[in-house]
């Protein structure tokens, strides 16, 4: 079964607004559309402008609005996300980019202190609406520190929303969300589904929340309904639990996968309400395992359904080793096998 | 030590400060000086949990401040720039709220006063001065520009923002003023272990910036190089750095005892002539104002003080329920629950 | 009842090498022997020499072993960090000092991308022998970033070790074990508690994992032994943890405290061990909730105690919002009142 | 540009160098020549997934690493110092296999070659650098100390560590050589835009560091600086700063595409002259080496690459179990468990 049909959201209508776009057009799409739309906002980081970014999310985008709305920064983060405060301070809506999840590190002050605690600390009158993209997450065999996972790092910080998108038509309708919110949002983009595929419908949202296909932009989405047990994921991993399912239900086991897509606010009752139906979950992660979001997303289901919850929440995740070399990769990250092993041992638990 | 004249446009036509002008300098720093000492006092009655004394820092703070222009300008302050705050104006019991640990970042209004939020992290906002500035000549880039001026600390000189701030700000040519306070010390470590070199002002030069080193206890120089780096930034010249020279006469904090890295003596020496006395002297020599002036502005001052004091002693806690509402503009439903959950069982209600 | 008697680990017999003291010179008193131990040691960070430290801890340590062995550092936490690295690489164990919680965010960069991995990237032949001392969490009614907890950032750090000592006894012996291994160790201080005074016993460990009261250096520490419920925290919270106990005592309520002590690894096996007894347990912390080290703790108490366990684990934690200015900290910490309340809810939880 | 001899032990007894080390470094650079577009070939191939080519950076990179005493120095590097790698004698097939994806930080080991492993974050090892030299300091204060050699890039020189690395290392008086090679790009952003005041080297003053700036593509006279830079370390006089001025003629890395950012015309204007066919010019007109020479010298760097090549077909990928065994010197049992598991449904053992 091909991912791209794997992957669209349940019954989207062949409407006049469908193309098929990757998700590297995608968010190349939202960022022209934000830019067009708001004069105050501006996109910058490393290789954006003339480059138009090393995965050319930020393409064509200087050339059409100017060196003044997308430009290039020195080589610096902590730099770019501290000019980024100052920028909403000034009143505009910043959209920086970092150019690899583990080059975020050396802007992690500037996330944690300032970004994070300016609306605080200002009471309100300084309000920080940046949009930090994050080329994220592993499975390009990439140079060290190109893999990492920061989700569980963000979604600890008070004063940040974090979100991630594993398709084309979320990665448009969620960024253009993302980039039009008073607040901070950190958008994890999984960089191993930059170049696949799939529907999109480009028909403007009816209400700020809601996306043309009826789904909300702000909670987690059922990617694929099931019975039997939940598998939660987010990222380039969503793809990869569907495929399971598929796997899965070869051998009559249908599986729910639930796409967190919020990492932070956790959509909660979508977990509740899955699980409540299914009674068995897996969550699914590429970082680490110790203290990763899966202990947070397990916690969450085991509150909402321990009555009914058939076995303890399984988390098949990264192990807590550094981010391995290309090699190893598929080693490291949660892979078909180790997902069934997962399932498996959900589905064979028994009291006692 | 000179101020270098080293900036484009060096604001010549600039009026000298009238006698008015340099009574209202003077009339601000006997405000601040007296505010400063007591807010010492009010620590040890146990009025406020701490403070950062300015002592001898009021010529360097008073000098600058005085040279923001609120219409369009902007100051990003560390947790010491209570002299700055007075000189420009702010509500000073929303000001020294942050030392009666009501509110981190002060209870003022930080758009309205132009003086951003009291930063806590040593350099955490030299970096939002660019960007704020750059903000600026993304807005209107012909028009004179607003210009940002961040305040630092030679201890503050030594991390990487400051560095990341200098270069971009000089690539970008942003209207920021990198206004150091060289007070000799960073808590118990002296300049000397510091600055490698000795001298941030130094530092401008591998950026292209020019610099201004000027005496920080003599607060006509430190407005009159303020007032010229502001006009160099105006005209889109780019940053400029100034590092005013002066001294931490106090301990770093009230939590501080000094004692233990610098004697009495050595103090003494380093400390150099007092900035207030200093320039009271000249006044009186040149005329500008005569003790009946003095006795005054020691007479508001303390008025001012007992206002403020007052003001400090009625500020009750805020509502715990801020501690949820302030924190997005819009709020999450999770947050929304954990603030029911807390006033259930922190309220009872 | 007093403190200090409530925080003695249990049965410690008035011998010679007993002597009352506070954390804050517990712990000089370690840092003072690994230096005259190991001449390899080497103290350093922002007024850490001549001032020995803002909170003491390095007080008189220069005077007595030298600049060259304590010293002051420029105002960086990530030089400080950085530096640490490469005096690792030469053979030397540094134990640098972020000044407060909050500033070991500008060296997160060094601590996460270099210290955590150059024993994995140099494949074991350049260990990181860096005892990081970081001052840590709230309730001394102090300055912005002055009250952090950072712990779930640290845990989640592959390469990274992490512990926090709740009382003197075990500040001396944890920091001695921690300053003498060849791995990282992320050590947490609780600077609420610096100041009080417990006994602590100094004769010299029997091997390097055990503590003269022969409890193990390694894990958990059961605080206080009890039936009916668990309290898990560490840090400060452990002497607040006691307390409640001692009021919940007076309601013929009988609990244990768990002190985790090591926050990576996390003693799972004495977390299951306890709540297999109890078959109830609430962890807190003052972190924030969402993505805290509670949500980990919670999941291995639900992953070892499934079939037993009475209610869903509780988490009493700080909220999700920036730590407070200290009119707010008590609203902000996990009270007594809201432990309380975290107790109630799991005893009275009904099925259904 | 010229070197400035500002260094205050300029080592000027130094025997100059003599033919046999001459042609040494015509041979080392031919080798790195050769094996550097060799890699990129074996990246076309599939051979290797990806490689930072050094084209142009050769008489930069060997001239510095040729200085480096293996008996006491110790050289940190970037992602793109294969040509310092070597000129230091490393097992080069263990250099390479960081590009094959074996292992991030290299197969050769770091310190029996004094070169540490490579180093993707950018400015990442600069702080590491001023650590390991304190402590040759602390080690041994008044031997003739090993001096660590950091390496960077223009692009690098943003970022907030080297200013704390530059700093630290003057207040410390550490014997450190910070080696720039300014190649005139950080990817696609050109130094103009990217090193505010147009050198890095100028950045040294700042500090009370002497600084050289020197032509990156003259082999002879990077090697002479640098040999420079190590005795002014050695002797105790701290810190010295190297910028040599070079040019990146290949993409970033073979995931780059310069077409985007620079034109072809660009390019041969800026590049100047093949550091590489300068050289032997040079070494002919000296009559050092004749052409027969220069043939051997190629066909040693063929048999050399072939071996390398072979070598890295050759290298498998690591045990898995290297994952969880190398994480630690004191493994955990947590951590012990995972790798069990791993092997259980991994390698169903
Ligand atoms: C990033 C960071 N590190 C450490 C501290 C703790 N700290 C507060 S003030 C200070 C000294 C600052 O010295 P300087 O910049 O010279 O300013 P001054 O206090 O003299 O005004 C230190 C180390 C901090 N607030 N922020
Ligand atoms: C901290 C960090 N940020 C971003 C990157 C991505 N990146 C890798 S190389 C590079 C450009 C480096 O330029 P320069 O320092 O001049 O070295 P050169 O590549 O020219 O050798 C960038 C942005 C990185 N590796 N590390
Ligand atoms: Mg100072
Ligand atoms: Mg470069």
């Amino acid at each position: 079964m091909s991912e791209t049909i794997t992957e669209m959201p349940p019954v989207i209508p062949a409407a006049a607004g469908i193309q098929q776009l990757s998700m590297q057009q995608a968010l190349n799409r939202a960022l022209d559309e934000v830019l067009a739309q708001n004069p105050k906002t501006v996109i910058f980081g490393e290789d954006c402008g003339r480059l138009g970014g090393v995965f050319r999310i930020t393409d064509g985008l200087q050339a059409k609005h100017g060196e003044d709305r997308v430009f290039d920064t020195p080589l610096a983060e902590s730099g770019i996300l501290g000019m980024s405060v100052g920028l909403a301070m000034a009143g505009f809506h910043p959209i920086p980019e970092v150019q690899f999840d583990g080059f975020a590190y050396p802007a992690i002050n500037q996330i944690v202190c300032q970004i994070a605690r300016m609306n605080y600390r200002s009471r309100g009158t300084l309000p920080m609406p940046i949009t930090l993209r994050v080329p994220s997450f592993g499975g390009i065999r990439a140079p060290e520190h190109h893999g990492e996972s920061l989700e569980a790092l963000f979604a600890h910080v008070p004063g940040l929303k974090v979100v991630s998108p594993s398709n084309p038509h979320d990665a448009y309708h969620l960024l253009k969300y993302a980039a039009t919110r008073p607040d901070p949002v950190i958008f994890m983009e999984p960089k191993s589904r930059y170049w696949q595929k799939g529907p999109v419908d480009l028909t403007p949202a009816a209400a700020d929340t809601t996306a043309p296909d009826g789904g909300n932009l702000t909670g987690a989405r059922v990617a694929r309904e099931g019975r039997h047990l939940t598998l939660v994921a987010w990222g380039a991993m969503v793809s990869r639990c569907l495929q399971v399912a598929e796997l899965a239900a070869e051998d009559g086991i249908d599986i729910e996968v639930l796409d967190l897509r919020w990492l932070k606010p956790i959509d909660a009752e979508a977990l509740a309400r899955s699980v409540a139906k299914t009674r068995r979950a897996v969550v699914v992660h590429e970082a680490p395992l110790t203290s990763g979001l899966g202990a947070e997303v397990a916690q969450l289901i085991t509150q909402g359904c321990f009555d009914t919850l058939k076995a303890p929440v399984e988390r098949v995740t990264g192990f807590d080793v550094p981010y391995p070399s290309g090699d190893l990769e598929d080693e490291y990250i949660p892979n078909i096998d180790r997902i069934l092993f997962g399932i498996q041992r959900v589905l064979e638990y028994r009291r006692g | 030590m000179t101020t270098k004249p080293a900036l484009a446009a060096v604001d010549d036509d600039a009026a000298p400060l009238s006698n008015q002008q340099l009574r209202e300098l003077y009339t601000l720093m006997a405000a601040v000086r007296h505010l400063d000492t007591s807010a010492v006092a009010w620590q040890r009655q146990g009025i406020i949990p701490g403070y950062a004394p300015e002592l001898g820092q009021e010529a360097a703070q008073v000098g600058s401040g005085y040279a923001v222009d609120r219409s369009r300008d902007f100051v990003f302050p560390t947790y010491r720039e209570m002299g700055v705050a007075r000189a420009m104006g702010l509500d000073m019991v929303g000001y020294m709220s942050t030392h009666k640990a009501t509110w981190h970042g002060g209870m003022y209004n930080p758009v309205e006063s132009r003086f951003a939020p009291i930063q806590a992290v040593v350099a955490g906002s030299v970096l939002h001065a660019v960007g704020w500035a750059h903000g600026q000549t993304l807005a209107a880039p012909d028009e004179g520009t607003g210009v940002a001026m961040t305040y630092f600390g030679d201890g503050a000189s030594s991390q990487g923002d400051v560095h990341e701030a200098m270069n971009f700000a000089a690539v970008m040519k942003a209207p920021v003023v990198f206004f150091i306070q060289n007070n000799g010390w960073a808590i118990s470590v002296p300049t000397e272990r510091q600055v490698a070199g000795g001298s941030v002002a130094a530092r401008a030069a591998g950026y292209g910036i020019p610099a201004l080193q000027v005496d920080g206890n003599d607060v006509v120089a430190v407005y009159e190089a303020t007032r010229s780096a502001f006009a160099h930034c105006r005209n889109g010249n780019g940053p400029v750095v100034i590092e005013a020279m002066t001294y931490r006469r106090g301990p770093h904090s009230t939590a501080d005892d000094p004692g233990r890295y610098r004697t009495l003596e050595e103090e003494r020496l380093d400390a150099g002539e007092d900035p207030l006395e200093r320039f009271k002297q000249r006044l009186l020599a040149d005329g500008v104002a005569d003790e009946a002036f003095f006795a005054d502005a020691q007479r508001k001052a303390e008025e001012e003080a007992e206002v403020i004091r007052m003001g400090i002693q009625d500020l009750g806690p805020r509502p715990g329920a801020e501690m949820f509402n302030l924190v997005f503009q819009e709020p999450t439903p999770a947050l929304q629950s954990q603030a029911t959950a807390w006033r259930e069982e922190s309220e009872h209600v």
